[in-house]
């Protein structure tokens, strides 16, 4: 399912290993990429997923800054802007609060406002997911907002091979790109990923799992969830297909309304909250675009409409699980 | 270490008032290592950050506020929450995410707040109580109450623009803020001097708000400044800035265990066993004779029977019910 | 169509008129209310709204900050909190980039994580709307964002009743509320205003027009849109009925959903950007609930998924019109 | 007034280099003039801010740069991108969304950008050049290029807390930034005093920036301090903040006709009688004798021939196709 995989070492790594091989690749290839982030050097972050990349590219490349989320990622802006292909690490995704400006503002904006003149290759990493016990404001998944912005581009990656691919081209884009870690699948996500020098193109889907009763359309670490759940499935004769989207934009619309017209049924399930997010706009343009196909609505689950509590069975009754899209799945079937 | 001590002999603070922060110092000490060791033994979830270390500001603070003056406090916060009157029941069980904690479980330890003391609120954004402590000293100055408003924050939320915008207001405006900067050294993982430029004091005094340096280990002038302060506040003259030297024993959170690579073990060691602000002040209740051994080892033991009590209630009180968790979005 | 009206003096008021009408009012019955931003006392805003209120109500009521927008929504917040009812003037709604930690990590959750201890009176009043010449840093219609924050309402009010009604429904609400007021309306849009204390209540969707053939839900300015095609529609012999959602949350579902069942078509008009936003949203929540009814696709209309260009050619293309509304409603209904 | 002014002999700038700064300066006036009439005669889409009075801030900077030095501008925008080189036809032509114009008609007067003179952008957002600017200042160090980067703003950007984060980040790794505050006294409608505690000079210096005040109405004086930080930081020895007095003779935007209820009228006819960068540049040029009325009335005349014919070709420019609002959005 990688677009330009050719024979080549395979081995199995971490979500979080992928990132960390994409970042040093590229630091390899090309000089101008730098990395700045708080603890991003000999800490290498929060995660530990950038430890040891100080260590070969030294601290002019990877550097540490202040806690002043608005002024590196403005400083990002301007270095994209003047020479440089700056990888900005929002440790939390919950921060994405207080960088609007410089990313919405400013890096998408620029080359537009600019009739085309400038461009803004920066790279802005982020976190989302929940369930670490870590809070409502260190476990929101906000991946909407930069998506309702154009100008950016969005990320949202579900396996290692794909985290390795998408950031790889992410950094060679001239456009500020937004990309959206997974917290959880860093050490629990694993998967064969090539060794080689690839990409994946931004604005492909991937068909994680092919399927003729239902689609189901997951992002980022629901992937897991709907791989799971199309598992639980097939016991009871249900036959799920498995949509990545991959990239919230560039969207393949196609593959997704493609899809559902096969199967006539979908759900979407995204971690970020259903109100006014992402399942809104893929529901949308799958319903669009196979309404005649469908047998019934396009359904969501995301993220329950409330604060992330802290109470471990509290936070957990707030992401959809694979047992919660077994259920609506069999309703939609009527199995 | 080089911290400007405003020392002054304890009888000026008062033996009742130094024997009542020392008992706070050491509930917060005691607290703090019951936490660290529910997370040792995997029965918390989530991070905790501890305040082992920082006890003497957080009490030197509060013992210069009542109860109805408000405070916003951080991710390392449960030694302010304590401090400005907390009880360590309500404050474990919220660590638990128990029904029984002051947020009902829905907080956990990054967000314990709580009205009856004034507790505005810890915060897990850096820098994130700067706005509402000015606001709540925007209360106070608006509806004439007389109350202050402090802002405790570590020297790492010096790098939020945000704070520099709440100083500026809070001067233009004459509010009874009060800024304490617990400047333990590290962002994390990262060396204050790696992340801060200038002279720390000359920020708050750019925007025209009184700053003074503080030996953050001595409750005592943690206290004298913070009585300073407040009068300032309460007397319409406006905001303080109060720097505060400090150093917090453990990790940045608990599972910071291997920390040679950003901070010495000899430097963890001198702060320890020299300024610890629990042992210094326990040397001047000694050599100054305000209280004999017996007075503090049974100050320890039923405080000591206090935590342990709180620790077992909060284990055993129920999870939140499931239905729960739709409840307190919107007042 | 005013909940609580009873006959009572009516007068023509413009948009601009009736906000500030609700804010006097307010300002005279509670003297916790204040108003907190740039340039809003003498000058009385940039869009001169205000205009006046400093006179009756002294500086210390009407106040004038600096141009720290994170700042004063900050201490609004905690204004809120500790017995205040503070009105935060956000000038042009694409600064809501600079308050967004404010606003969603600090004013949305302080009830829930403070597990009901706390309460966040607040009402956030900025503006959307392009069209005025003012450039992509200066047009944009970010709505969507605050919609997707549980914890916070938003309210879109398209009539100069409904503003007032709403704004002082807004402030004697004991959340946060983020106030949207299109730019373009203050001094357009006019309309018959009680003088009367009238409240109107968040989360109640208004029919402003009826109609059997299709429905076209408009928000803010669009419901003018709307209005004026429905009028044009007419004329073709189809019957439009115009839905006013008023408040994106609480979002009246019912309402929507039973006029599309009637109708069994639907448009959804919505000036901030289409994609990941308003527009998927609502048509996600009608396509659920009256999916059976439906003769096809709910269809969506929103800002271009572009910059707001400066050009005026350019502009005008970025926001939908009452002809191509018309042109669409048209197709849909095969007339 | 109460400007320090640094004031050189004119001799000590060189009679060249003045009479090219009072030649930018009188462009810069000569296009604002056009830009007012424009507008006042509705030929000109939305609003413009005018740079009318501060010119001799922009063209002393600007002198003191080279072509490939960065700026960033701000709302009041039109004189920095004139000093720094940009040709008065395609900003006419953008100042009425043409396609012809500096952004193909799709900024507009708040937003001209140019690479070819290094010209970063205008930016609508308060303080919104800030991040951009270091950045610049970030990678010409990391690239070893020897560039410096300006950033321009006025003292209402001082109420932005991002400004305060970049100039930690641009001291803590000494960066050739360049931070011009333009204090024309008025936030909008809004005195500085009322938006502005403590003193200004003490916010950079309180991140270690050097920080110079200067008469904003001398263009020599703003030459001389802004080569001293052109040196500065070409020189690796980092950052460096120039306070320009100065003031605004129009309305803060052009419909900000009747100002009385903020700004006093004798304050504004003081400033325009007394403290015209371009009149006082003349009276320093006749008063030593560095060129005749002649010479001065003929670049007058020049200047003029090319603002007039640079408004005429603008007028007489196509806007953008209509297809081309979706061009641009992705490089
Ligand atoms: C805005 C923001 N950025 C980053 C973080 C992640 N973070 C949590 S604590 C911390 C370090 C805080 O250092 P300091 O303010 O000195 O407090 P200390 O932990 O030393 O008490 C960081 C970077 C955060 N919580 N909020
Ligand atoms: C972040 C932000 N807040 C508010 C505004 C609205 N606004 C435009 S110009 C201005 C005043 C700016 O004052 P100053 O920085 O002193 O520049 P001057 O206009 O005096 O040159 C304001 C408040 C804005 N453009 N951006
Ligand atoms: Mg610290
Ligand atoms: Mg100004």
């Amino acid at each position: 399912m990688l677009d330009t995989v050719t024979t080549t070492a395979v081995r199995e790594l971490t979500f979080g290993e992928a990132i960390r091989e994409a970042l040093a690749e590229e630091l390899r290839r090309d000089p101008r990429v730098c990395l700045l982030g708080e603890d991003v050097a000999e800490a290498g972050t929060a995660f530990k997923v950038l430890k040891g990349l100080v260590d070969e590219f030294g601290k002019n490349r990877i550097i540490d800054t202040p806690i002043s989320e608005a002024g590196f990622t403005g400083l990002g802006v301007g270095a994209a802007m003047t020479g440089l292909r700056p990888v900005v690490d929002i440790m939390f995704g919950d921060f994405l609060t207080l960088i609007m400006d410089q990313l919405v503002n400013q890096a998408a904006k620029i080359h537009y406002m600019s009739g085309g003149a400038w461009k803004v290759p920066l790279v802005l990493r982020t976190t989302m997911g929940a369930t670490r016990r870590s809070g409502a404001q260190h476990s929101q998944s906000l991946h909407a907002w930069p998506a309702h912005i154009p100008g950016l581009k969005v990320v949202v990656p579900s396996t290692p091979a794909d985290a390795k691919g998408l950031l790889k081209s992410a950094i060679r884009d001239d456009n500020p790109v937004v990309f959206f870690e997974d917290k959880i699948s860093y050490a629990k996500v694993k998967g064969p990923v090539p060794s080689h020098d690839y990409t994946i193109p931004l604005g492909v889907a991937d068909v994680k799992r092919e399927g003729t009763d239902i689609t189901l359309v997951g992002t980022s670490s629901m992937v897991q969830v709907a791989l799971g759940a199309a598992t639980m499935l097939e016991q009871v004769g249900i036959s799920a297909e498995v949509v990545d989207p991959r990239t919230l934009w560039p969207l393949d619309e196609k593959t997704l309304v493609e899809s559902v017209k096969k199967t006539s049924r979908c759900i979407v399930i995204d971690e970020g909250y259903a109100r006014y997010g992402v399942t809104g706009e893929l529901a949308s343009v799958i319903a669009e675009g196979a309404f005649y196909d469908l047998d019934g609505p396009v359904r969501r689950m995301g993220a329950r409409h409330v604060p992330i509590p802290f109470a471990p069975p509290l936070e957990d009754a707030t992401v959809p699980t694979e047992q919660q899209v077994v259920e609506l799945a069999r309703q939609m079937c009527h199995k | 270490m080089n911290t400007v001590s405003n020392v002054k002999k304890s009888s000026d603070v008062g033996v009742d008032r130094l024997l009542h922060m020392y008992r706070q110092m050491l509930a917060i000490r005691l607290f703090e290592e019951r936490a660290n060791d529910l997370y040792t033994r995997a029965l918390m979830p989530g991070l905790a950050h501890l305040y082992i270390g920082e006890e003497a500001i957080a009490v030197g603070m509060c013992e210069a506020l009542d109860r109805s003056d408000y405070i916003t406090s951080t991710h390392r916060g449960h030694g302010h929450c304590l401090a400005k009157g907390a009880t360590p029941d309500r404050m474990f069980a919220e660590l638990l995410g128990k029904a029984s904690g002051y947020c009902k479980g829905k907080g956990g330890s990054m967000h314990i707040a709580d009205p009856a003391t004034g507790n505005l609120g810890a915060n897990a954004i850096v820098g994130g109580g700067a706005g509402i402590a000015t606001g709540a000293a925007f209360s106070a100055k608006y509806l004439g109450t007389k109350q202050v408003s402090v802002c405790f924050f570590g020297e790492g939320a010096l790098g939020q623009g945000v704070l520099y915008e709440e100083m500026n207001l809070a001067q233009l405006w004459k509010l009874p803020a009060i800024y304490v900067c617990e400047n333990n050294m590290y962002n994390e993982y990262t060396h204050y001097s790696e992340t801060t430029a200038g002279e720390i004091l000359a920020r708050p005094a750019a925007f025209g708000v009184a700053a003074e340096r503080v030996d953050g280990q001595d409750v005592r002038a943690v206290y004298a400044a913070a009585d300073r302060a407040v009068r300032r506040g309460r007397s319409g003259q406006g905001p303080t800035f109060l720097l505060c030297d400090t150093y917090r024993h453990h990790g940045h959170h608990v599972g910071d265990i291997s920390r040679e690579y950003y901070r010495p073990k000899d430097e963890e060691q001198r702060w320890m066993s020299e300024r610890d602000p629990i042992k210094l002040c326990e040397g001047w209740v000694s050599a100054e004779g305000l209280a004999d051994g017996d007075t503090l080892d049974r100050m320890r033991a039923e405080l000591t029977a206090t935590m342990d009590a709180a620790v077992q209630s909060a284990m055993a009180a129920p999870y939140p019910q499931p239905h729960e968790v739709d409840q307190d979005v919107y007042a």
